[in-house]
């Protein structure tokens, strides 16, 4: 049977008649930039702070945010508080996401629900969670994972309902017309033909979704919260303790680049078909 | 919004009752400063040659200063809209700016970085940043009394600190002034918060739950709380937690560059809040009524908000306004201590000095 | 006898334009019809009306003596376009009606793999659509519409994009095939000569607005052979339905 | 010329032969069950607030709300908050958007760009604005417009991003390769086939950046301000004021609900030429 | 004398599939070729090549002896598919060419309304792509390559979906129009028909992977008409094109 595997025909330059295989050297080699950029940051931070070392209490030195680091993570604490965004984050996503997918799935799919139920979405998502959030922590038995996850549902609702929203009514309609045609149930039209259709869409908002959701979290914890790496930098920030402070945030944006990094890695399995993303 | 008569008990009444009759209302002497708003009009408009040219040329000559204020305008900061109204702090040369953040740390981190000069902190921050090097003073104790407090249902037998054994006590959070406050009134009980069935965090809004009685007990601002839970829910008593442990609260901070470089503008500050102070709690009315020109949508007589001011007056009085006692530094200190904030109380003196404190208020 | 299908007076418009004008035809159970007509008149259009994804301005169809007011598992559709869904290969493409259908997987395999074979595609089940050359696409899109097996086929220029000799081949194909399950076809296509080549009948479309110009019976024995192309009868016949569409073109 | 006015064919209902005019009827009506909701809410709102002593400090009831609204309409107050965020809305729109359009083509069109920068814009979008706020303040001079407005394009660059990542790489090839053939320049293919053709996308972003961004000066107000919708609802919140709140959540629904609604209006215009939107 | 296209011992693989294996020929100013080929043998490809938006994986295009890594103005090439942008009415479509070199609006308007006129479409400017026919939508693709007006172009079944008539008429009007400018054409068509009445050479591919399979000169006089179809002398080059294809195919 004929292999072929490099669709990779577009663009006038020569392109490899092997299939392209990503070995680790190369895949180090595609993150080299990346890496120079966070070498080059690292460095000037080092500078930025040996100036000004009498600020110790604003800004901690890279050596500094490595031992705290180093301590936080042996006692536990780091471990544990980043256990609790976890578990929040999941949650949340958990919560919102299917939500926004089904709602969105509604609103596009159907007229009625799009003028019964579109304003009060976009009016609900611009009531200010500071307005909500008194609301959803007294209902909840006050604050924890519970209100914190709902907080980070609420933040990634909208942006991945609008996605589906996109993604579903970009299907193109003679494909719409052929799975009439052959008599697909609405679930095998949704299955087969508008999920996979409306893919590139859906993981964009998905990979909003989880960044959101992760931001979402500190947003959650600071309405209250006894755990949490947004309850770890505030109050390390009450104790003016910087590096405590920058522990938390790298470790937040690690989480982030990882959750990223998994809706990406996905993306790039099921988006197998389409020509190399540029 | 609030009627009825809400009853807020409050323990140990030793600080007598709030005086009623206060001071005869007075128009406020406005003449001094013709529109004194919170920015000053440092820049004369170019072609605009006014008859003022005196007060002009005068307030040319302030020293513009940013003061930060760790909240939203609200009756409570009545004695800096006080002394900016009388003119007090452009009598010592200044011309106050009013910087309203609702983040204390970050206004205490820019006051020790020399990015603002001065702001209203609370003793805790003053003493955790002093631990982490940062180079801020504290120099005028506004509020004598720590305000905050345990308030529990009227129906309820809790009635002091170790009646709160096996109970569950709401916090809004485990960090920040509140939880601080809870730690202290325990240890000053001999208590811990093992004692306790659990401390629970509630977050912000304490008084809807505390509403529901999800919770026995709950920590509070004392000023402002009880009586808006009692106008809408039920009768409450409140645990003082100054009545048990004298700890410092709210206060001006400054740096030590400002304090080195130019101290008479330290001195100034202290003078001028300290009159806007002093008048304010000799006159509550009148500084009700010019608070009503800062604080957005306070009534001419909003009740509640009168009462709040009240009861923020009597967290403020004292012997000699403004002076810190070593005491309630070291008590602040140790209570952090205990807590694990610091590692020691080492130079918990060097966080405050009365040097700037002016000997009367007139 | 009912007819498998029936066109009742059917109209057409766009907005203002008016595309199909009183069509009125029928299908017998397993006849060939092929429908010829200028680009644009509304074969399309009527095919789509036929196979009840469009509902007409007026008149109705009858499959069967019942109207039809949405598809139906009978009726098969072939689309000008290819319309293959970008994101599964030419197997799973061709697979999708039994998929849709419930069939198990692999008896799905197996008829899908006789299809490819049939259009000519065996070795390139595996490769996304995007890979095909546009013959082959639309060999996939026959291949999807044979796996799906309906009793009336509505084909849309099945050929299009075919060189002579495959061409030949998938007619051949398709002829064998609807004799041995006695399907009912009605295709559209531009060829005169493959008109007169399938069909038991050939109707004429107008130019637009459309009317029904012509209906020709094409007498020729079955099963055809690529010989008769050369024959007498056939010339003659070719050369009448030239004369049905050249008039309202000169 | 014929004039071809209808393009809803992928149905089986019977379409208009007719042009169809929304009337204002119609239009009315295809707004009825959206009002009938609005009812439905203000109705239970009505009786909801009679009940619980503790939502008390949360709800107010209609009528109060309604008369603090007058006031504040009044005095001039609301208009100058209403005003401010206004302000602060649109520096917010006016700083996020064309950045991230202009990033996320860069991102979209160069693998380069695509693996330095990518990281590093998720990484910082995690970074929670808790960290990022007080830099800022002191970077512009205090709170204040600039500040708040900051924070609000903070918050709508990574969806917008997201949203011209995804628009852009949805560009069918087959129309790369037209644009290629015609010699046009990279502006033109950008103006004339990536634009357009990730309009549905990019209006997807815009609706969720209006929205976010009203959000966000909310957010940015929260670390500190002296006048918007934002600042009101905190102070009406420290004077347990629940009408001040509802007033200011109200009117923020309001304003971004009127964004929406432009937004949703220049996509119509924009996306005539698509089937009708189911 | 320089050819204005040569194509030189070009290879194509797409991966591990041999799709053109060592393809030379060359156009010669203002000749009109017929390219011929099984589907799926790679005459797409060999067109994009030829283009400049294929960059092969041997040999080399030269474009007046110059080579050719990029599309340049001077050669146009005309999609298998219409490609027409959705978003742009069909008269602003067919304007996209002149757009894109900056044409004023006005003289753009009377271009685009030739063009349309040409091609049949003079009633459907302002029409959207979706809301034409299949045929309507090949005819604008032809009307946008008619305005881009090329000193070579490459065409890919400019006339696949076209009825008998309609493409009778488009025929004639490509070959008037080319014997007008003196354009240098290269035309994919599946009709052997198509190929001998319109083109001075044809070059037949064979199935792939692809060798060039036979040349063909087509002596019959200019200009052609619709009659000579029926000549001996046409018969027999159709007879012998059939015998080059039919070969592999058989
Ligand atoms: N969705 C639509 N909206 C508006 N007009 C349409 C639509 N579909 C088809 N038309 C018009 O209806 C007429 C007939 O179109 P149809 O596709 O049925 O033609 P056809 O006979 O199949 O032509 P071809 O042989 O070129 O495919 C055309 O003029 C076309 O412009
Ligand atoms: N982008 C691609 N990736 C992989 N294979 C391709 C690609 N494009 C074409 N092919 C393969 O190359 C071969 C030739 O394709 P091409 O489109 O050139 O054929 P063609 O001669 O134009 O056929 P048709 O007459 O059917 O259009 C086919 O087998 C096809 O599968
Ligand atoms: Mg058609
Ligand atoms: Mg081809």
């Amino acid at each position: 049977m004929a292999q072929i595997v490099s669709p990779n025909t577009q663009t006038i330059l020569p392109h490899s008649l092997h299939a392209p295989r990503l070995t680790l050297w190369r895949r180090i080699w595609q993150r080299l930039p990346a890496l120079m950029v966070a070498i080059v940051l690292i460095v000037l931070w080092h500078f930025q702070t040996r100036q000004s070392a009498s600020l110790a209490f604003v800004i901690a030195t890279p050596e500094a945010v490595w031992k705290t680091f180093g301590q936080l993570l042996n006692n536990g604490t780091l471990l544990n508080h980043l256990g609790t965004t976890v578990l929040e984050v999941t949650l949340g996503l958990l919560m919102g996401v299917p939500s926004a997918l089904l709602l969105g799935y509604l609103i596009a799919r159907n007229r009625f629900a799009e003028r019964t139920f579109a304003p009060y979405v976009v009016g609900f998502q611009a009531v200010p969670l500071i307005a909500i959030a008194p609301i959803l922590i007294t209902r909840l038995g006050g604050p924890g994972v519970a209100s914190v996850s709902v907080v980070a549902a609420l933040i990634v609702f909208f942006p991945m309902l609008m996605a589906t929203l996109v993604g579903i009514r970009s299907v193109p309609s003679e494909l719409h017309e052929l799975f009439r045609a052959l008599n697909a149930s609405r679930w095998q039209t949704f299955y087969r033909l508008e999920l996979p259709s409306a893919a590139p869409s859906l993981f964009g908002g998905l990979k909003v979704s989880v960044t959101l959701a992760v931001v979402g979290t500190v947003v959650g914890e600071g309405y209250g919260a006894t755990a949490g790496l947004g309850f770890m930098i505030f109050s390390s920030r009450f104790m003016y303790n910087p590096a405590g402070v920058m522990v938390g945030v790298f470790t937040l944006t690690a989480l982030a680049l990882l959750l990223y990094e998994i809706v990406a890695q996905l993306e790039r399995r099921a988006l197998r078909w389409r020509a190399p993303q540029l | 919004i609030v009627t009825g008569d809400p009853q807020v008990g409050i323990m140990k009444k030793d600080h007598g009752e709030v005086k009623k009759e206060g001071a005869p209302k007075v128009e406020p002497t406005a003449e001094a400063t013709a529109e004194p708003t919170a920015e000053p009009t440092v820049e004369p408009t170019p072609g605009a040659v006014l008859p003022y040219r005196d007060v002009l040329a005068s307030e040319t000559d302030l020293v513009p200063i940013t003061l930060f204020l760790g909240y939203i305008p609200n009756v409570q900061f009545a004695p800096v809209y006080v002394a900016i109204e009388q003119g007090f702090f452009a009598e010592e040369g200044i011309a106050l700016k009013i910087e309203h953040g609702f983040d204390e740390t970050e206004g205490l981190t820019r006051i020790a970085t020399d990015n603002l000069q001065f702001g209203m902190i609370s003793g805790e921050q003053v003493v955790l940043a002093r631990a982490q090097g940062a180079p801020v003073k504290y120099f005028f104790r506004w509020y004598q009394r720590f305000p905050v407090g345990v308030v529990v249902p009227k129906d309820s037998p809790i009635r002091k600190p170790q009646d709160l054994k096996g109970k569950i006590v709401g916090v809004p959070g485990k960090f920040g002034a509140s939880y601080f406050g809870l730690k202290a009134l325990l240890n000053a009980a001999g208590m811990s918060e093992a004692d306790l069935r659990e401390v629970r965090a509630i977050g912000y809004d304490t008084a809807p739950i505390f509403c529901e009685r999800q919770v026995d007990a709950s920590v509070i601002y004392i000023a402002n709380e009880p009586l808006q839970i009692a106008a809408r829910c039920f009768d409450v008593e409140v645990i003082a937690i100054s009545d048990y442990a004298d700890l410092v609260s709210n206060g001006l901070v400054t740096n030590e560059k400002t304090i080195a470089e130019r101290p008479e503008l330290v001195r100034g500050m202290a003078r001028a809040y300290g009159r806007g102070l002093a008048l304010t709690i000799a006159d509550p009315d009148l500084a009700y009524q010019i608070s009503r020109k800062y604080v957005e949508g306070l009534a001419e007589d909003d009740p509640v908000q009168k009462q709040v001011l009240l009861r923020s007056i009597e967290l403020w009085k004292a012997e000699r306004l403004g002076e810190s006692t070593d005491s309630a530094w070291k008590l602040t200190a140790e209570t952090l201590l205990s807590m694990g904030l610091i590692d020691s109380i080492e130079g918990y003196q060097d966080a405050f000095t009365n040097e700037f404190l002016p000997e009367s208020y007139e | 006898m009912i007819a498998m299908l029936r066109v009742e007076n059917v109209w057409q418009r766009f907005g203002t334009l008016e595309v199909l004008q009183n069509i009125s035809f029928e299908l017998q159970a397993g006849e060939f019809v092929c429908l010829l007509g200028p680009s644009g008149c509304g074969k399309t259009t009527l095919l789509r009306i036929a196979s009840g994804l469009l509902k007409p301005s007026a008149g109705r169809i009858l499959f069967n003596g019942e109207p039809i007011t949405a598809p139906r598992p009978e009726i098969g559709i072939l689309f000008q376009q290819p319309n293959l869904l970008p994101y599964l290969s030419t197997r799973a493409n061709i697979e999708l009606p039994l998929a849709l259908r419930g069939v198990p997987r692999t008896e799905r395999r197996r008829v899908a793999q006789d299809a490819l074979a049939q259009v000519g595609l065996a070795e390139f089940g595996e490769v996304y659509p995007s890979q095909l050359s546009g013959g082959m696409a639309q060999r996939a899109a026959l291949g999807r519409a044979l796996v799906q097996n309906p009793a009336v086929l509505l084909m849309d220029e099945p050929f299009g994009a075919l060189d002579a000799m495959t061409r030949e081949y998938m007619q051949l194909e398709l002829l064998s095939l609807w004799q041995r399950t006695g399907k009912t076809i009605l295709m559209v296509t531009h060829s005169i000569t493959e008109a007169v080549f399938m069909a038991d009948r050939v109707i004429v479309l107008t130019a637009r607005p459309s009317r029904l110009g012509a209906v020709l019976d094409v007498p020729l024995p079955r099963p055809r052979r690529l010989e008769m192309v050369h024959s007498a009868e056939f010339g003659a016949l070719v050369a009448q339905l030239r004369s049905y569409i050249g008039a309202p073109s000169s």
